[in-house]
C-alpha cells in the first residue's frame, strides 16, 4: 500500500479492482463506509462475480477474470482521450515529458528488441526502452508534452487502441457498464479530488500480474492520485504479515530490506556494487548492505574482506516457489524446511507439491495444527509404505504466545506481546529457528564443508531466544554504538550495522520503542505517526511530495499530507524528501526510489515492455483480440504442454478461485474450528444457472471439475452471482471455486489448487491462481 | 462522543433502584446522594460559565495538553454559592436525620465570609482535600460550627461541582472532549476516582470528580503515573462479578475502579456505581493500593 | 471481553461504606440480609487479570486485539478500543480467535483446542505414523540431516570459477505467518547455510 | 418491565455469520455436523443446536442481481400457537417477550412444532429453541445475536422504540427507491418479538407473507393430545409418554390421511 487503512476514508471514489474488501478485510470497510457517510464517497465493485462487497457497492461492473489490463487500459485511454487527466501533476511528478529512444516501438503485440526464444517464448533486447539523453547523459524533455517521441505521446498512442467496444469485449463487461465505471473513476482526476484503488490478488495472480499492478499506476498517476490523502496504489494484503515476511527477505531473489541476491554474474563484492542505481534514493544501498553485513557477521566482516560478502550465497537462477518444486522434481533439492506455510494445498498444481515432496531425503515442518504439507505420505491413495521421506512435524506457538512484530498493509510494524505460554510442547519459530541454529553450528565446530558462515554468524539471543534482542539487532547500530534513529544513519565503511535497512528505526530505543507506541491521533488526517512504526522512516502515505503542487500548495487544502507555508515545510506525515529546502528544488523530484526522481509512465525495468499489454492468461477460451502474441510472451514456461489449448473444446470454460468469509487461505486454522466448519461445512464451486442448466445440475449435486492437471469431485452451488460474459461476441462462463480445502483437519475436502497451473508471472513468478481453463461435469 | 452527565433524575432512580434491588443497605447513602444531586442538577442551569474561549482558544489548549483551569480563573458568586451549600446540607439532613444537627446553619457560619471562602477557593485550585481539610482546621471552621472537617470539605465541594460543571459544559459544547487524550481533567484538572469501558467499543472513559466531564483515556496506561508498562498493569475484580473491576498500577501503587459497560452491555452512571462499590475501595486496601490523591467522593 | 454465563452472580449485600457516611449517619446501621445477604468483605474472593495487546494474526488489516489472562491462561479476547484502525471492531474470523486457543466441552468448560500440535512428531521412511519424539532428539537429528546434506551438494565455486557459496539441494518456505524477527533470523539461518531456494507465500 | 423485541434491518447485513457463531458460543452449543446444501446457507434449517441462522437468497433481476441475507431465529410471538398448544404447560412468555420452555417439564411430544407457523421448535427429546437470551437479556443485556452484529444489522430493545426505529428505516428506504419495504413482524399474528425491516417482499427473504396458526394443525394436536394431560397427572414417566405419543401421533396421520 502506498497508503493505509486508515487513509480511505480520505477518498472521493473507492475502486475495488481485483479484491473483496467486504469479505477479506471487513474491518477496513469501516473506513470505506466512513468515506461514503462523510464525503459522499463512491465505491466501485469491478469482480467476475456479485461479491459480499459487491452487494453493498454503488457500482458493479463484471470482468473475465485476467483480462484487468485490458480493462484498466480502457480506463487510461477514456482519462486521455477525454483529457481528465491531472495535466500538471502527470507535467512535474511523472516521466510523461522525457523523450525515448526513436528506435523504439511496438508491433502486433511485441515491443522493440524481441527475440524468439524456447517455448514459443520470447526474450527482449531492451536497448530502445531508454531515454534520449545530451551528451552529459541527462534525460532529454519535451515539457511541451508534444514530441512523438516523448513518453506522453508514445503512452497515447499506444492506450488508443483500447476503445471502449474493444475493452468490451475482451473483458465481457457491457460497454455501458463500463463507461460508468469510466466516468466515475476519471472524475477524480482533477487536484482536491482523490481516487483510491484497492486490490488483492485478484490483480497479482496472473502470467502478467505485475503489469497489472503498474497498469493501477499508470492510472493513478495520470489522476494525480499518488502521494495524496485518500489516493494510492492499496495493495490489501491477505496475511497479517505477509509485508513484513518480505520487508526482512523471506524471498529467494532479496536479501533484507530489498536489496537484491547477489548473483553469478556479478562475480564479487565490487561487482555487486557496481549494480548500485546511479541516481534516486537507491544510490545509498552500498551503505545499507554493509550494514546488513555487519548486522550478520559483526567483527569477522572488515573492509578487507569485502564485510565478508563471499559468505552471502550467489543466485544462479529463479528459485521461487514454481522453480523451486520443479528443482525438486528433478531430484536436486534433498532437504526442506518448512514453517507456517502448507503448499501442499495452498501452492498452483498443489497435488504436484505432494507428489515432488517424496524426493525430499527430509522434511522439516513447523506448524500449529497437522496440515497437508507435513502429512503428504497420507494423503488418498498414497502408500506410505513407498515413501521415503523422513518428516519432523515441530509443534509451534500460537501467535498470542509469543513477542515480536508483524507488519500490517500500511507497512505498520506493529508490537504484539505475549499472553500465556504455549501449550504443551509447542514453541515459538523463533525459539525453533534458534535451536536449529545452534544445533547446525555446534555439528559444524567439529568441521564440515566450509563452515565459516555458520560459525561466524553472529547469534545471540539469549538461551531462549529473545525477540527484543533480535529487534534491536535489525534497527541497527550507529557507529557510536547506540541503536540506529533511522537509516540516513547508516555508513558503508562498516561502522554502522543494521539487519533491514527499512526497519531502522522501528525499534530505535529500549524505554519506548517506536514499534510499541500506542498513541491514537486525535486531529489530523488520520495518519496516526504516533501509532506504531511505519517504513519507511514512520511515513504513512508515500510519494507524499506528490501532495503539494510544484510550489508546496496541497492540492487538497483540507486534507494537507505537507505544505509549505513560505519558510519551511509543515507536515501531517514525515516528508517523502529533503524538507529543508524550498519547494522549488523539490517541484520535480518527488519520486525518491526511482533513479529518474520522477514516476515511470513508461519503464524500462519490467520484463514484457514499457507499457502494460494486454496478453490473455497461459489458458484461455479465446485468441487475443489486441495482437498475434497469445499470452506474456516472456513468461517462463516450465511445464510445456501443461495446457489447454486456446478455445479447448474438452475444457471450455473460464476457471477463477477465490476465498470465503468463513474459511482462511489453506484452510488449516479454519478448518479445525468445529464452528466455522458449521457455518461452512464443505468445498464447493459455483457456476451459473445457465451453465448449470447446460450441465443438468442443481444446487447441492455433486460435480466433476476437471483441468488440463487435475480433475476434483465436489459439490456444486447454482447462483446468478455468476453470470456468463459475452466475449467477442461469444457468451463464456465461469467456474467459481474456492480453495481452503484439503485432506488433514475436521473438514476435509477438495483441493481447488490442484487444478491451477504452475505458470507464473514473468516478473515476480506468482502463480496464474486466477484465470485457466476447466470443464465440469454431473457426477453420475 | 456521548455524555452522560448531568443525567436525568429519572434515569438515577431507575438505576438506583436496580442496585436497591440487589443490595437494600445502600438505601440511604443512595438518599443522600440522590438529595444532594437534585440541589446540584437544579442550580446547574442557573449558573452561567465563567471562562468563555472560542472553539479556536479552546482546540489550542487541547493541543497543548492544558486543562482550561490552569491559567483560567473560575469566578464564583459567593451568594449563590451559600444558598447551594445550604440546600445541600438540608438535603442531606433530610436523607439522612442522623447527620448532626449543625449541618443546617453552616451555611450560615459567619467563618465563610467572603474573604475565607476566596482563600478556600485558592486552596481548592490545589486540589487537594487534606489541604482544605488543614484550613478548615486551621481557621477552626470545624470547631465553630460543630462539624467534622471531612464533612465540610465535602459539602463545600459538592458546592462547588456545579460551577465547575458550567465551565465543563461550555467548553464541551465548543469541542468534543474525545480529542482530549490526557489523564487529568481537561477542564479542571482533577483526576478520575472511577472509570468505565465504554459499551459501544470498550474504550475506557473517565469521568471527573469534581466537574463531571468524561473522556477517553487509553487502557494500556495508568492514568497516575503514565505508567504504560504492560507488565505492571493488571486488574482484579470479585469473583462472579467480572464487570466491576478495579485497575492498579504497580508502579505506582494506585488504583482505579472501572465499570466494564462492554460486559454489562450498558452504560452505567458511574457516581452511583462509585457508591455501589465501595467495597472494592476496600479491597483495594487490602491488597496494598492507594486511592487517588485528593479526591472527594461520597461513601 | 466474552464472558460465561456464570458471571451474572452478582455481589449483593457487599454493604461497606467509609468514614463519610458514617459521620453522616447514613451508613446501613442493620444490614438486611436480603437478598443475598450481607457479605464481609473478607468473604468476597478476588481473581487477578492482566491484559495485553497483540494485532490480529489473520489478514492484512493489523486491528488491535485485546489478550486477557487470568492465572498465565487466556481467557478472553475482544476488539482494542485504543487501536486507531479498529477502534474495538472485530469481523467474525478475529472475534471466533479465542477459539484457536481454547474450545469448550460439553460442560461448557474452557480446554485447549484438541487439534493443537503440542508434541514433536517424527515419520521415518516407509512409516505410516508418526511417533512423538523430544525437542533434543529433533533438534540434533535435522542439524545432522542438514549437515550431512550440506556437506555433501555445497558448491563453493561455480564452473566459471566465481565464489559462489550456495547449496542448492537445501531449500526454506518461511511465512506471512511469522513475526518478522522470526523471519529475520529465518533469512539469516537460510543465507548462512548457503540456501538460495528460499520463499513464501507472498508469492502464492 | 417492557416488552423487548429483537430488530433485523435486512439492508445492514453482509452474510458474515456472526451471529451464528456468537449464538453457539452464548448457549455453548456444540457443532452442527452440517453438509453443504447449495449455497452460502449453512445449516440449511434450524437444529435442536442450531436456533438462529441467516438464510441466503438470490435473485435476478432484470438490471442487478439481488444477494439477499436474513437473520431467522424464534418469532416469540406475542400469542404462541407453541404455548397454547403444549399438553404440559412446558412453554412458557415471560414479561420480557422470550418464549420459553422449561425441559424439565417437556415431554417432546413434538405438538409445538407442529402448530408453530415458522416452524421453529426443534425435538430431540425435548424441545429446543431460541431463548431471546433469557438469561441475558433478564440482566439488561442484549441478546447475543444482537451483540455480535457488526453492522448493526441486529439490534435488541424496548418494543415500541425498536418498531418506531423500524418504521422510520423503512420510510427511509421507501424514498431511497425501495417500493416494497416494509416493516414485518409489527402486526402479524397480533405482533411478533422479533421485527423486521424487509427492502423487498417477505417470501424474498423465505418468511410466510401472512403467518397463520393452522386451526387444522392445532384441531390435529388437539384430539392426537386428548388423554396426554390425564396420563401426564398420573405421572407417567416422559419417555413412555413421549413414545406413546409417537405411536398415537402415526394413528392419527394414518387416519388424518385414510379420511382425505
Amino acid at each position: 500500500m502506498t497508503n493505509h487503512w486508515i487513509d480511505y476514508k480520505n477518498s472521493d471514489v473507492i475502486m475495488n479492482f481485483g479484491g473483496n474488501t467486504a469479505e477479506n478485510h471487513p474491518i477496513s470497510m469501516k473506513w470505506i463506509q466512513k468515506a461514503r457517510e462523510e464525503r459522499g464517497a463512491k465505491l466501485i465493485v469491478v469482480d467476475p462475480r456479485v461479491t459480499r462487497t459487491a452487494a453493498v457497492a454503488d457500482l458493479y461492473a463484471p470482468i473475465r477474470p485476467g483480462t484487468n489490463i485490458a480493462f484498466l487500459s480502457g480506463l487510461i485511454n477514456y482519462a486521455l482521450e477525454n483529457e481528465l487527466y491531472h495535466k500538471e501533476y502527470v507535467l512535474n511528478y511523472t516521466n510523461a515529458s522525457s523523450l525515448i529512444d526513436p528506435g523504439f516501438g511496438f508491433n502486433d503485440g511485441l515491443f522493440t528488441g524481441s527475440k524468439a526464444a524456447e517455448n514459443g517464448q520470447y526474450t527482449y533486447d531492451k536497448a530502445t526502452w531508454a531515454y534520449q539523453t545530451d551528451a552529459e547523459g541527462k534525460t532529454l524533455k519535451d515539457e511541451t508534452l508534444q514530441d512523438p517521441n516523448c513518453v506522453f505521446q508514445l503512452m497515447k498512442k499506444h492506450y488508443s487502441r483500447y476503445d471502449v467496444k474493444t475493452v468490451s469485449e475482451i473483458t465481457g463487461c457491457p460497454e455501458d457498464k463500463f463507461r460508468e465505471v469510466a466516468e466515475l473513476f476519471c472524475s477524480t482526476g482533477k487536484a482536491g479530488k482523490a481516487g483510491s484503488i484497492l486490490y488483492a490478488m485478484g490483480v497479482t495472480q496472473f502470467t502478467h500480474g505485475s503489469q497489472n499492478v503498474r497498469s493501477v499506476a499508470i492510472l493513478q498517476l495520470l489522476l494525480g492520485n499518488i502521494g495524496i490523502a485518500g489516493g494510492g496504489v492499496n495493495a490489501q494484503r491477505g496475511q497479517s504479515n505477509v509485508q513484513g515476511a518480505c520487508d526482512v527477505g523471506q524471498l529467494y531473489h532479496i536479501l533484507t530490506g530489498y536489496m537484491p541476491m547477489p548473483k553469478d554474474a556479478e562475480k564479487d563484492f565490487a561487482g555487486y556494487n557496481a549494480t548500485t542505481p546511479k541516481s534516486g534514493y537507491w544510490t545509498n544501498r552500498p551503505k545499507f548492505l554493509v550494514s546488513m553485513l555487519k548486522a550478520w557477521y559483526g567483527n569477522k566482516a572488515t573492509s578487507d574482506n569485502d564485510f565478508c560478502f563471499d559468505y552471502l550465497p550467489k543466485l544462479d537462477k529463479d528459485r521461487s516457489h514454481v522453480a523451486m518444486y520443479k528443482y525438486m522434481a528433478q531430484g536436486e533439492i534433498k532437504g526442506m524446511f518448512c514453517f507456517a506455510d502448507n503448499p501442499a494445498v495452498g501452492g498452483p498444481t498443489a497435488y504436484r507439491k505432494r507428489e515432488y515432496a517424496k524426493k525430499l531425503d527430509w522434511l522439516v515442518v513447523a506448524d500449529i495444527f497437522e496440515n497437508e504439507t507435513a502429512a503428504f505420505w497420507k494423503a488418498p491413495g498414497e502408500n506410505p509404505e513407498e515413501i521415503d521421506t523422513e518428516v519432523f512435524l515441530l509443534p509451534a506457538a500460537l501467535h498470542f504466545e509469543k513477542d515480536g512484530t508483524i507488519t500490517n498493509s500500511g507497512r505498520w510494524i506493529q508490537w504484539r506481546y505475549k499472553a500465556q505460554e504455549p501449550l504443551g510442547d509447542a514453541k515459538p519459530d523463533l525459539w525453533i529457528v534458534d535451536r536449529l541454529f545452534k544445533a547446525v553450528r555446534k555439528a559444524y565446530e567439529a568441521g564440515g564443508k566450509f563452515p565459516d558462515p555458520i560459525l561466524d554468524m553472529v547469534w545471540d539471543y539469549g538461551d531462549d531466544a529473545d525477540a527484543v534482542k533480535v529487534a534491536m539487532e535489525i534497527n541497527g547500530y550507529d557507529a557510536a554504538g547506540a541503536l540506529v534513529e533511522n537509516f540516513t544513519k547508516l555508513a558503508d565503511d562498516g561502522s554502522t550495522s543494521c539487519g533491514s535497512w527499512i526497519y531502522a528505526g522501528y525499534y530505535n530505543n529500549e524505554s519506548d520503542p517506536p514499534c510499541k507506541r500506542r498513541e491514537k491521533e486525535t486531529e489530523g488526517i488520520g495518519s496516526n505517526s504516533k501509532w506504531a512504526f511505519a517504513w519507511p522512516v514512520n511515513r504513512r502515505i508515500v510519494y507524499n511530495r506528490c501532495s503539494c503542487d510544484p510550489e508546496g500548495k496541497p492540492w487538497n487544502p483540507e486534507l494537507p499530507v505537507l505544505w509549505w507555508d513560505g519558510s519551511e515545510w509543515k507536515r501531517n506525515d514525515v516528508p517523502d524528501f529533503n524538507a529543508t529546502v524550498p519547494p522549488a528544488d523539490t517541484a520535480q523530484k518527488p519520486f525518491i526510489m526511482t533513479p529518474e526522481l520522477q514516476a515511470r509512465l513508461f519503464s524500462s525495468s519490467m520484463a514484457e515492455g514499457p507499457f502494460p499489454e494486454h496478453y490473455e492468461p497461459w489458458e484461455s477460451p479465446v485468441a487475443n483480440k489486441m495482437s498475434k502474441i497469445q499470452f506474456n510472451p516472456v513468461s517462463k514456461v516450465w511445464y510445456p504442454g501443461d495446457n489447454a489449448e486456446v478455445g479447448s473444446s474438452e475444457f471450455p470454460y473460464i476457471a477463477t478461485s477465490y476465498r470465503l468469509t468463513e474459511h482462511y487461505q489453506s484452510g488449516i486454522m479454519t478448518r479445525n474450528m468445529p464452528w466455522l466448519n458449521e457455518v461452512m461445512p464443505e468445498m464447493f464451486v459455483e457456476i451459473s444457472p445457465s451453465l448449470a442448466g447446460k450441465i443438468g445440475v442443481k444446487s447441492g449435486d455433486k460435480v466433476i471439475v476437471e483441468s488440463k492437471r487435475a480433475q476434483m469431485e465436489c459439490k456444486v452451488a447454482v447462483t446468478p452471482r455468476l453470470k456468463p460474459l459475452k466475449v467477442n461476441g461469444e457468451e463464456k462462463e465461469i467456474v467459481g471455486m474456492f480453495f481452503h480445502w484439503g485432506f488433514m483437519g475436521l473438514s476435509k475436502g477438495a483441493s481447488a489448487n490442484d487444478l491451477i497451473p504452475s505458470i507464473g508471472d514473468a516478473n515476480t513468478t506468482i502463480p496464474e491462481y486466477k484465470a485457466f481453463l476447466c470443464n465440469i461435469r454431473r457426477v453420475g | 462522543m456521548e455524555y452522560y452527565y448531568p443525567p436525568s433524575m429519572d434515569r438515577v432512580t431507575k438505576e438506583v433502584e436496580f442496585h436497591l434491588e440487589k443490595n437494600k443497605n445502600l438505601a440511604q447513602i443512595f438518599e443522600v446522594y440522590k438529595g444532594i444531586l437534585a440541589v446540584q442538577l437544579d442550580c446547574l442551569d442557573k449558573i452561567k460559565a465563567s471562562v468563555i474561549l472560542s472553539e479556536k482558544e479552546l482546540k489550542e489548549y487541547f493541543r497543548n495538553k492544558k486543562f482550561l483551569m490552569s491559567d483560567q480563573k473560575l469566578e464564583i458568586e459567593s451568594k449563590l454559592f451559600r444558598e447551594i451549600l445550604g440546600s445541600i446540607c438540608k438535603a442531606i439532613k433530610k436523607a439522612s436525620p442522623e447527620a448532626p444537627e449543625s449541618l443546617l446553619k453552616l451555611s450560615e457560619a459567619e467563618e465563610l465570609d467572603e474573604e475565607n471562602i476566596q482563600e478556600l477557593l485558592q486552596k481548592i485550585a490545589l486540589y487537594n482535600k487534606q489541604e482544605l481539610e488543614y484550613f478548615i482546621e486551621e481557621k477552626e471552621i470545624d470547631k465553630k460550627t460543630e462539624l467534622n472537617s471531612e464533612i465540610i470539605a465535602f459539602v463545600i465541594f459538592m458546592s462547588l461541582s456545579p460551577f465547575y460543571s458550567a465551565n465543563m459544559k461550555e467548553v464541551r459544547e465548543k469541542v468534543d472532549f474525545s480529542s482530549w487524550r490526557q489523564s487529568y481533567c481537561p477542564v479542571c484538572g482533577q483526576t478520575a476516582v472511577i472509570a468505565k469501558h465504554r459499551s459501544e467499543d470498550g474504550a475506557r472513559v473517565l469521568e471527573c470528580w469534581l466537574c463531571h466531564a468524561e473522556w477517553v483515556y487509553p487502557r494500556m496506561e495508568c492514568p497516575y503515573c503514565n505508567n504504560s508498562d504492560q507488565k505492571k498493569l493488571r486488574f482484579f475484580y470479585v469473583t462472579g462479578d467480572k464487570a466491576r473491576q478495579v485497575h492498579v498500577c504497580e508502579k505506582c501503587k494506585r488504583y482505579l475502579k472501572t465499570i466494564d459497560s462492554k460486559i454489562m452491555e450498558k452504560d452505567v452512571l458511574l457516581d452511583i456505581e462509585a457508591i455501589a462499590t465501595s467495597y472494592l475501595d476496600e479491597l483495594a486496601k487490602r491488597e496494598g493500593y492507594k486511592p487517588p490523591k485528593g479526591a472527594v467522593v461520597l461513601n | 471481553m466474552k464472558i460465561s454465563r456464570r458471571s451474572f452472580l452478582w455481589i449483593s449485600g457487599a454493604a461497606i461504606t467509609g468514614s463519610l457516611a458514617l459521620k453522616l449517619g447514613c451508613a446501613p446501621k442493620q444490614p438486611t440480609t436480603e437478598p443475598g445477604g450481607p457479605v464481609d468483605v473478607e468473604d468476597l474472593r478476588i481473581q487477578y487479570a492482566e491484559t495485553t495487546t497483540a494485532i490480529c494474526p489473520i489478514c492484512g488489516v493489523g486491528c488491535g486485539i485485546l489478550v486477557y489472562t487470568e492465572n498465565g491462561k487466556i481467557v478472553a479476547t475482544e476488539g482494542d478500543p485504543d487501536h486507531p484502525i479498529n477502534e474495538g471492531a472485530l469481523c467474525s474470523k478475529g472475534s471466533a480467535l479465542f477459539n484457536m486457543y481454547y474450545t469448550y466441552n460439553e460442560k461448557g468448560e474452557a480446554v485447549p483446542n484438541p487439534q493443537r500440535m503440542t508434541k514433536v512428531l517424527y515419520r521415518a521412511p516407509k512409516s505410516k505414523d508418526w511417533e512423538v519424539k523430544d525437542w533434543d532428539w529433533a533438534l540434533t537429528t535435522i542439524a545432522e540431516r542438514v549437515k550431512k546434506t550440506r556437506d555433501e551438494y555445497f558448491q563453493e565455486k561455480n564452473k566459471d570459477g566465481v565464489t559462489v557459496n550456495r547449496c542448492t539441494a537445501l531449500a526454506w518456505l518461511g511465512s506471512a505467518m511469522c513475526n518478522n524477527e522470526e523471519n529475520y533470523l529465518f533469512q539469516k539461518f537460510c543465507r548462512s547455510l548457503g540456501i538460495t531456494n528460499v520463499d513464501h507465500c507472498a508469492r502464492l | 418491565m417492557t416488552t423487548k423485541v429483537r430488530l433485523i434491518d435486512v439492508t445492514k447485513c453482509v452474510g458474515c455469520k456472526g451471529c451464528q457463531v456468537s449464538c453457539k458460543n452464548w448457549n455453548q452449543l456444540p457443532a452442527t455436523p452440517t453438509e453443504f446444501s447449495g449455497s452460502y446457507e449453512s445449516p440449511p434449517d434450524l437444529f435442536p443446536d442450531t436456533w438462529s441462522r441467516v438464510r441466503f437468497n438470490e435473485y435476478d433481476d432484470s438490471d442487478k442481481v439481488k444477494f439477499y441475507f436474513a437473520f431467522f431465529s424464534c418469532m416469540h410471538c406475542s400469542e404462541p400457537a407453541c404455548m397454547n398448544i403444549c399438553p404440559v404447560k412446558a412453554i412458557s412468555k415471560n414479561s420480557l417477550g422470550a418464549v420459553q420452555v422449561d425441559r424439565s417439564v417437556c415431554i417432546g411430544c413434538g405438538a409445538c412444532k407442529g402448530v408453530c407457523p415458522f416452524s421453529v421448535p426443534r425435538i430431540s427429546n425435548k424441545m429446543f429453541k431460541c431463548t431471546l437470551c433469557s438469561d441475558r437479556i433478564s440482566n439488561g443485556m442484549v441478546t447475543a445475536c444482537a451483540k455480535a452484529c457488526p453492522t448493526g444489522a441486529i439490534s435488541f430493545g424496548d418494543a415500541n422504540d425498536k418498531i418506531a426505529e423500524a418504521e422510520a428505516r423503512v420510510t427511509e428506504l421507501k424514498n431511497n427507491g425501495y417500493a416494497n419495504a416494509r416493516v414485518y413482524g409489527k402486526d402479524e399474528l397480533g405482533g411478533l418479538g422479533v421485527v423486521y425491516v424487509l427492502a423487498d417482499t417477505p417470501d424474498k427473504y423465505g418468511l410466510p407473507a401472512e403467518p397463520k396458526v393452522s386451526l387444522a394443525d392445532t384441531y390435529f394436536w388437539k384430539v392426537a393430545l386428548g388423554p396426554v394431560r390425564t396420563l401426564a397427572t398420573v405421572g407417567l414417566a416422559a419417555g413412555a409418554l413421549s413414545g406413546w405419543l409417537q405411536m398415537r401421533k402415526e394413528e392419527i396421520r394414518k387416519e388424518k390421511e385414510g379420511k382425505e
